[in-house]
């Protein structure tokens, strides 16, 4: 039904995209894979009529299509839900669905109460109940991903483009999101899907391709491959198990930083938790049920209502990520976008943003050498794929950019790493570096909060979890007991205990 | 020989009574074929130094200065002496080695405007002045006016407002004067600019206020001749004082040693039984 | 793990209940236009007659019209600058076409309309499609406007138009001031427009998120060139309600009311940036600053000084309301 | 995969090749000012003499000192309109001090900086910790600033100045004049501080992104205070400069200076959200204003005319450097 031949794609003289083909058929759900900076979302912004192919022609029901833009893209029945968000930050869901397609009533005025109406279908649909009424600014990341996936599934397109869609989701939105899949897949619908969660892939898609460096690969369905297959297939080699081995924390090492207290709305729960050196802590919770929060207003840059914090033994008030800086802790925030990169800036400039103090010269000054060589050696730890330290990370691709905000951490020396969703959108090779330099830097007696919606990696990677219900912390669980039943029935039935 | 080259640097270029004395200007340098460079200011004395240093890049024998103020401008009145340049200020007077001052005599024509006032009040009743830009040819207009009520006992000034000689601002600066004087019977504004902007104010209350000003502007004049609350304006000469101001400096050209320092220009009363015959 | 655990949505209220007024965007300009007629109120006895009322009203029109167009050139995260200049340009040429060319007033009108529309559409234009910087754009056409309206007038205020005119300026219909019932109309209409209609959504969409809202399939730029037609349209509005208070058309006038349109947008809770604000927010912005203006004045304040009181209560005004923008 | 993935980073030449000058965000403004200043030299004879040229750099002096401020303060994505009336401030209660209370003259100028930075501080603490938009924050004290000086000096300028003032104005150090001299020290020290300096690049990244410098730990309130103290201060030694051109203090002086700096800063190249600029592009914009103004008095342009060619040269100047933005 859908047919890509040859793509190319050029952005100045570096070509991203070397001929690809990509061939899919009504009622399928196909997987699109490959590493970070492969050309995955620029070969489906060229789908969807975003970019321009600089060569190769698209083929709908064998007719030859070009979209000067995703107006166009959509008049043809082509949907998408991007990797980055694209919500108005002031507008309410029902809003952001039908921007640009509104529905309209007497005197050509909006019919709000049809579009609230079809928007509580959609919604109903995808068994989620997400607020339609506030600016979607005040949703939550996940609530924010349904209204994007709802906003596609209103468009009633043919050929759905789904990229990353569950990077921020947890295993039972992930679930309600492959109902509707199925569903759409049973009308006919052909669905384009894209993750780097490998097992995803397994659960619902029906054939593959794979794209390495901007080359095709290839192309075959689920069934003949297994997931070393896979990723041999895209990574062009054999990864061992992702997760480094966790050393065992001693119980009596010193605690570093210990919250005695984290309310984050008056009368809600009162969470208590300590953070021991050298362990990596995990934050395991439904969507919204508050983590990010809580590592927020560790900081200060969160107005909890109450929050009581020690360090080292000492009572301390932070009141701002400057001060947690200071301190010698750093926070990796849950939106590399909005809260980690300074777009404009290049990868050189966006690691060193806060580290100055480690390239200064005659104490005022940057020693730009040295900065340079850090970076580079920063990028190669984490694997950047870029033109080089000078690009601009809004070049870079969305895992890549991912990776700089990971190399700005690593290249201080920091005591403490808050980690909130760290490896969203980063493809299953460079995950495995990153996770074994999470364990180097805790090798060195630093420790590590990881907030992840990824069960897995909480798992696999957490010496201890705490797990977060309604705003707080319901168990905290160590050993064999880390593992998805229990961290789950804590998750979802944990018992909440409201201080006034 | 050289053409003679003129400069003039106004103060400002969007009020009728710089244009009309750029228009004399021009027709005058016409008549003796000389070249005419003219700048505005905009009210702006940094600009209308740099508008001097630009003229004297460009050779000028005379400059007329109406300068927007007198201190400010005083380095340009050095720049353009140290350049050989003769400088005769005009309308305003600019501190430093000025050649010639022409102008209007300022404080007389407020404290007539005033007297006016006071006399078509029949020496009673509460007056507002509407004051302007602070440069010193208002304040000597609102000082004249002052001395002028202060003679008539029965005058009282109940307020003073800034309309800054804009007839937008002015309006609506009269039109809050009138809501709170309910006596008001009488305004003075600095210049016929303020005073179309009270006009209006005072036509659209629909109040008996009597209305003087200082200028001398055709619409003012045609206010005053159609018997409207506008009873008077004091006129000025601003055509006759470029005249005079050119033909200092063309005396100095010539060879004249000495010009006087200053030359008072005389103001008029125009009320509704000569404002038919008057015009700049 | 059902749906449960998503924290239930807030129910919204639908009616109009002290608690939502209170928590709706439009209550801090209104408390502080409260506050501040209170003031005024306590410090002069004429303040609260009806008469001032309505002359505050009046005098409020030309910035308060000014001001709607502003408003939805800065929701889209815009600015116009040149509006005052516009407004001028339109005044004068306006009553140019009716005293030096003898076009029937009414016609004259509609063209010095046409005429601040298409002005507005070459801002437009520039910021939309030549991806020009708003605030340099429209600084160059205010400088422009304001240069082209001298050069027709030669420098003098064109007057000696029908007397009709003033009717837009001072005429009552009722005890109701024409110009207050102009500007009436047009915050309804402008309040439907922003409310009520797809376009209304999208300028909207486009101060939030510009390219989102492209890529939702908002023609983004077409928005935008419209926005800043609005703008000349209601600078051309209050061009005539301007002329007929002033019987003239007046090269000079408006000087700084751009600023004073901004102030009313900003006073009245629309961000600066785009993206959020409600058009009756704009009209209590408006007549706060007339309130300030005419309180001051009536209290005979030194101007100087109230310079300063004014500088300092938008400070207090903008302060207070800081944390719903 | 190996880091030989990792593409050799392209060495960013650090030398001066032509091709590397054209790209550079440098490269429109210049040929911008080197189009504006042939066409000027065609058309008046004396425009490339020494001595005009030193004439115009002096006259650029005051605008382009406040224009290194304004770029400091647009980088961080914010706008300070107050220059001028601080600058203006600044100046006549310098004035006022050596005048009217006889302090020494170099102590009034010390004072009058230390003011000038102080009113930086405040805006700085308004819009950094008041959380209150930039432009409206500085359109108030704009409108205080004002009206503080009109008051002190009862709306008269302050003159008798001691003579030596007028060496910051009309000075000269060999050929070159004083406040060239100054207004070159000045943006040394600007270029250093922002492509050198940590504070610097904390500057741009608040401009890029707020939120993520806060949380990536940059002291952004602090930065943001810093920014509007460095155009307060800048204000005050355009001050300086000023005072010495006019040899006295001027209440009124400086209006409508904000828009030249804002237009210089834009002109050579600054996005005006923030994030993107260098400040030598503000130099070479501010010089492209001053020559303009000169080159059109040097022409004997009508000054009605000069403003709509101005504004339609700065258009067509942005326009050109689009894309570079
Ligand atoms: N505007 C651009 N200019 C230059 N290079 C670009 C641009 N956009 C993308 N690229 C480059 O194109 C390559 C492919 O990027 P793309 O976003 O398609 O990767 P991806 O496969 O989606 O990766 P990820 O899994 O991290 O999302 C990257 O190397 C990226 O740096
Ligand atoms: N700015 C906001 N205003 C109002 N409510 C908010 C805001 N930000 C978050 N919330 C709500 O607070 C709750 C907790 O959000 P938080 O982001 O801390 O959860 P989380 O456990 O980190 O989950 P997620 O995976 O979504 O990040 C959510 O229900 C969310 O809707
Ligand atoms: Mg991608
Ligand atoms: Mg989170």
């Amino acid at each position: 039904m859908l047919e890509l031949n040859g793509i190319k794609k050029r952005f100045g003289r570096i070509e991203v995209l070397h001929g690809v083909d990509l061939r899919v058929h009504a009622g399928e759900v196909h997987a699109l894979l490959g590493e970070n900076g492969a050309g995955k979302s620029t070969l489906m912004k060229i789908l969807t009529g975003i970019l321009q192919p600089s060569e190769g022609t698209i083929r709908i029901d064998g007719a030859e299509r070009h979209f000067a833009d995703y107006d166009e893209a959509i008049a043809a029945g082509v949907g998408i839900v991007f990797q980055e968000f694209s919500l108005i930050p002031y507008l309410d869901a029902v809003e952001n669905m039908f921007l640009g397609r509104e529905l309209r009533g007497r005197f050509g005025l909006l019919d709000r109460r049809a579009m609230r109406a079809r928007a509580r279908e959609i919604m109903r649909q995808l068994a989620v109940d997400v607020p339609l009424d506030v600016p979607v600014a005040r949703l939550s990341v996940a609530e924010q991903q349904f209204v994007e996936i709802a906003k596609a599934l209103s468009l009633n397109a043919r050929i759905l483009v789904l990229d990353e869609p569950t990077a921020t989701l947890t295993p039972s939105e992930v679930e309600h999101l492959f109902a509707v899949m199925r569903e759409l897949r049973r009308q006919d619908v052909a669905i384009i899907f894209i993750s780097h969660h490998l097992e995803e892939i397994f659960e619902i898609c029906d054939r593959i391709t794979v794209l390495r460096d901007g080359q095709f690969v290839g192309s075959c369905a689920v069934s003949e491959v297994d997931n070393d297959r896979v990723v041999e297939m895209m990574v062009g080699r054999r990864i061992e198990s992702s997760f480094p081995p966790k050393p065992g924390v001693d119980p009596a090492a010193p605690v570093v930083l210990e919250a005695e207290e984290v309310q984050l709305r008056r009368g809600g729960p009162v969470s208590r938790f300590e953070l021991r050196s050298g362990e990596i802590l995990g934050f395991a919770g439904l969507v919204g049920s508050g983590r990010t929060e809580t590592v927020l207003a560790l900081l200060g840059a969160y107005p909890a209502a109450r929050c009581k914090v020690r360090m080292d033994g000492v009572e301390k008030r932070f009141s701002g990520p400057d001060e947690g800086l200071a301190h010698g802790i750093g926070l990796l925030p849950e939106s590399r976008k909005d809260e980690g990169l300074i777009t404009s800036f290049s990868i050189l400039q966006n690691v060193s943003l806060n580290n100055y103090g480690k390239y200064r010269r005659n104490h005022w000054f940057i020693d730009l050498r040295k900065e340079l060589d850090c970076t580079t050696a920063a990028m190669a730890a984490v694997r950047v794929k870029a033109q080089g330290p000078h690009a601009r990370v809004d070049t870079l691709s969305g895992g890549n950019q991912q990776k700089v905000v990971i190399a700005r951490w690593l290249n201080h020396d920091m005591r403490v790493l808050i980690f909130d969703e760290p490896t969203r959108g980063i493809d299953v090779g460079a995950k495995a570096e990153i996770y074994a330099l999470m364990r180097a830097f805790t090798a060195r007696g630093h420790s590590i909060i990881t907030v992840s919606s990824e069960l897995p990696e909480v798992i696999g990677l957490s010496d201890r979890v705490c797990v977060f219900r309604q705003g707080g912390i319901v168990a905290t669980v160590e050993g064999a007991d880390i593992n998805s039943e229990t961290i789950m029935t804590h998750a979802t039935t944990g018992r909440v205990e409201h201080v006034a | 020989q050289d053409q003679l080259k003129i400069g003039m640097t106004f103060q400002e270029l969007n009020n009728p009574y710089f244009v009309s004395m750029q228009e004399a200007l021009n027709e005058a340098a016409a008549s003796i074929g000389a070249e005419v460079i003219v700048t505005d200011a905009g009210h702006d004395v940094a600009k209308q130094i740099s508008d001097v240093e630009d003229m004297l890049q460009q050779n000028i024998d005379i400059l007329l200065l109406n300068p927007t103020d007198s201190a400010g401008i005083e380095s340009a009145v050095h720049a353009a002496k140290a350049a050989g340049v003769i400088v005769v200020a005009v309308d305003a007077n600019a501190n430093g080695p000025v050649d010639t001052f022409v102008g209007s005599k300022n404080r007389d024509a407020g404290y007539m405007s005033c007297k006016y006032l006071a006399e078509s009040l029949n020496g009673e009743g509460e007056v507002a002045i509407l004051d302007g830009i602070p440069v010193v040819p208002i304040l000597e207009r609102v000082e004249g006016c002052e001395a002028a009520l202060a003679e008539a006992p029965g005058i009282t000034l109940v307020d003073t407002q800034n309309g800054r000689q804009d007839r937008s601002v002015a309006l609506g600066v009269v039109e809050n004067m009138i809501q709170s004087h309910p006596d008001l019977a009488g305004i003075f504004s600095v210049n016929d600019g303020g005073a179309m902007g009270a006009l209006a104010a005072i036509q659209g209350s629909g109040r008996d206020i009597k209305l003087t000003s200082v200028d001398g502007a055709p619409e003012a004049v045609k206010a005053i001749a159609d018997g409207t609350p506008f009873v008077e304006t004091t006129a000025q000469f601003p055509r006759d004082q470029v005249r005079v101001g050119l033909a200092m400096a063309l005396a100095q050209k010539w060879g004249a040693r000495v010009v006087p320092a200053q030359v008072p220009i005389d103001v008029r009363v125009v009320d509704s039984e000569n404002a038919a015959d008057f015009s700049w | 793990m059902s749906h449960d655990t998503v924290t239930a949505p807030e129910e919204k209220g639908r009616g109009f209940s002290p608690a939502s007024l209170l928590r709706s965007p439009l209550a801090l300009p209104l408390i502080g236009l409260i506050v501040v007629s209170c003031l005024m109120g306590l410090a002069s006895d004429n303040f609260f007659s009806l008469n001032n009322i309505l002359n505050v009203l009046r005098q409020v029109s030309v910035v308060g019209v000014l001001a709607v167009g502003m408003t939805f050139v800065i929701l889209t995260g815009g600015i116009d600058l040149s509006v005052g200049a516009v407004m001028a340009l339109v005044g004068t040429l306006s009553a140019g076409m009716m005293v030096n060319i003898g076009l029937p007033a009414p016609l004259a009108l509609v063209a010095g309309i046409a005429l601040g529309l298409a002005l507005g559409v070459v801002n437009g234009a520039l910021v939309a499609w030549g991806r020009m910087p708003a605030i340099i754009v429209t600084l160059a056409t205010m400088g422009m406007a304001r240069g082209l309206g001298l050069i027709y007038s030669g420098g003098y205020p064109i007057s000696g138009l029908p007397s009709w005119i003033s009717w837009f300026g001072i005429g009552r219909i009722g005890v109701i001031p024409v110009p207050v019932i102009m500007m009436a109309l047009i915050y309804a209409v402008a309040w439907v427009v922003l409310q009520r209609t797809a376009f209304g959504r999208h300028v909207y969409a486009i101060g939030g998120n510009e390219t989102a809202a492209r890529l939702s399939g908002v023609k983004t730029r077409r928005v935008q060139l419209a926005v800043y037609a609005i703008s000349g349209l209601t600078a051309s509005l209050a061009a005539v309600i301007l002329t007929g208070r002033l019987m003239s058309g007046q090269p000079n006038a408006g000087v700084g009311f751009e600023l004073d349109a901004i102030a009313a947008v900003v006073l009245g809770g629309t961000a600066i940036a785009g993206g959020r604000g409600l058009i009756l927010g704009t009209l209590i912005g408006a007549v706060l600053l007339g309130i300030l203006n005419n309180g001051l004045n009536l209290m005979g304040i030194n101007p100087y000084l109230q310079d300063v009181i004014k500088g300092f209560i938008i400070l207090l005004a903008i302060y207070i309301g800081r944390d719903w923008r």
